[in-house]
């Protein structure tokens, strides 16, 4: 089975968690946001309550959004800026 | 109808009065200037807020910020709109985000204003961490209870 | 709660920076600054307002706008508020009314300036003329269409 | 039967019809607000639906308020400043 991999960067509380730089996740295809989100869910550090964004070419992915090989995400927080 | 726009995300500070003649080039009527300064708020132990740290992708924020534009318009009849937020540590009493507008009628240029922020604190990637006199941070995540760290 | 206030009408421009003073020295949080520039609007037979020429009561409309305070600081959370209103004729492009406000958060500020605008419009003695290009005059009332003279 | 005697400044587009500077109004005891807005119904150059403001001692004074002899009054128009 084909397995995607990606690099994925984190901001805010969640770059304490994941690293401060960016990190490589593998998935086998088809890799979907929801996939991604899911797999967040392991680390206990993470507030099960956190909403987190998908960002793939600076917008915000919806869960079916298919995640292919090679990609560049960000994982957000919910924003706090202003 | 046309409208003048400025955005702009970056760790240096901007003169407020660049904001006013930005703003007033265009406008007759009305022009509103905000700034949002940082807060001694309170961080639990004892510890009060010292400064903030901002963290952000600019060139995304200044994307989602031309979609709010494109949505005040529709909503707005407004003439200018600038808007600068800083990045990096700003101390309490400083003031972190700058913005401007000018409407022929006032009550477009708050309503638009009012909106902006609004919209800003629920799409523009911009992210902050408060730092405390005694240098503990936590990170502030509004929907939830405030993560400490 | 206290707040620091300052009401002034005169013939006289304040500078915007000295409200922002004014405003930011007891604020931390949120201060907005409004400035009312007069417009060049169609007075009708193609004529366009080229100045506006105000009188009132100083001393009155300065306790009215204490009033305003109150109720204000009744509504919100507002730690200063600045007003200066220019009396006599003022050009197309030139401000004539000028407000400042500080608050902790900013929807008591931008609540608090909406609020107060609309009561000035209700209650404080101030008239106002318009004085076309041709320098045809015409007194604003609000409640009435507008009189020619 | 008593007169009272009393000054009278109009201010905005009042003032046009008027007079721009002190003028004196006199009616028989007792005198009240509303008796001068009757008055003030005299003058064809006054909208019929103006709303009329009297102001004594720096105060908006309603259509009871007994205007006595010597007093200084002021006749306001709508306001429209800000």
């Amino acid at each position: 089975m084909a397995e995607i991999s990606v690099d994925i960067m984190a901001f805010g509380i969640l770059k304490d968690t994941l690293g401060h730089d960016w990190f490589v996740w593998k998935h086998p295809e088809p890799a979907r946001v929801l996939d991604l989100r899911n797999w967040l869910k392991q680390f206990p550090t993470i507030h099960p309550q956190l909403p987190i964004a998908v960002v793939f070419d600076q917008t915000y992915q919806p869960d079916d959004y298919e995640i292919k090989d090679g990609m560049k995400l960000y994982l957000m927080p919910p924003v706090s800026g202003g | 109808m046309s409208m003048l726009q400025h955005f702009s995300i970056s760790s240096e500070p901007v003169n407020a009065d660049a904001i006013k003649a930005f703003v007033q080039e265009v406008s007759t009527g009305a022009t509103v200037i905000f700034e949002g300064i940082v807060r001694p708020d309170d961080m639990g132990d004892q510890e009060q807020v010292a400064s903030i740290e901002y963290e952000g992708l600019p060139e995304m924020a200044i994307k989602e910020l031309e979609k709010i534009a494109v949505q005040l318009q529709s909503q707005f009849e407004i003439q200018s709109i600038y808007f600068h937020h800083l990045l990096g540590k700003v101390a309490v009493g400083q003031t972190a985000v700058w913005v401007g507008i000018s409407a022929k009628h006032r009550k477009d240029a708050f309503g638009a204003l009012d909106v902006l922020m609004d919209e800003v604190k629920k799409t523009v990637p911009i992210f902050k961490k408060e730092i405390g006199q005694e240098n503990s941070t936590k990170w502030v995540v509004p929907t939830l209870q405030n993560e400490k760290k």
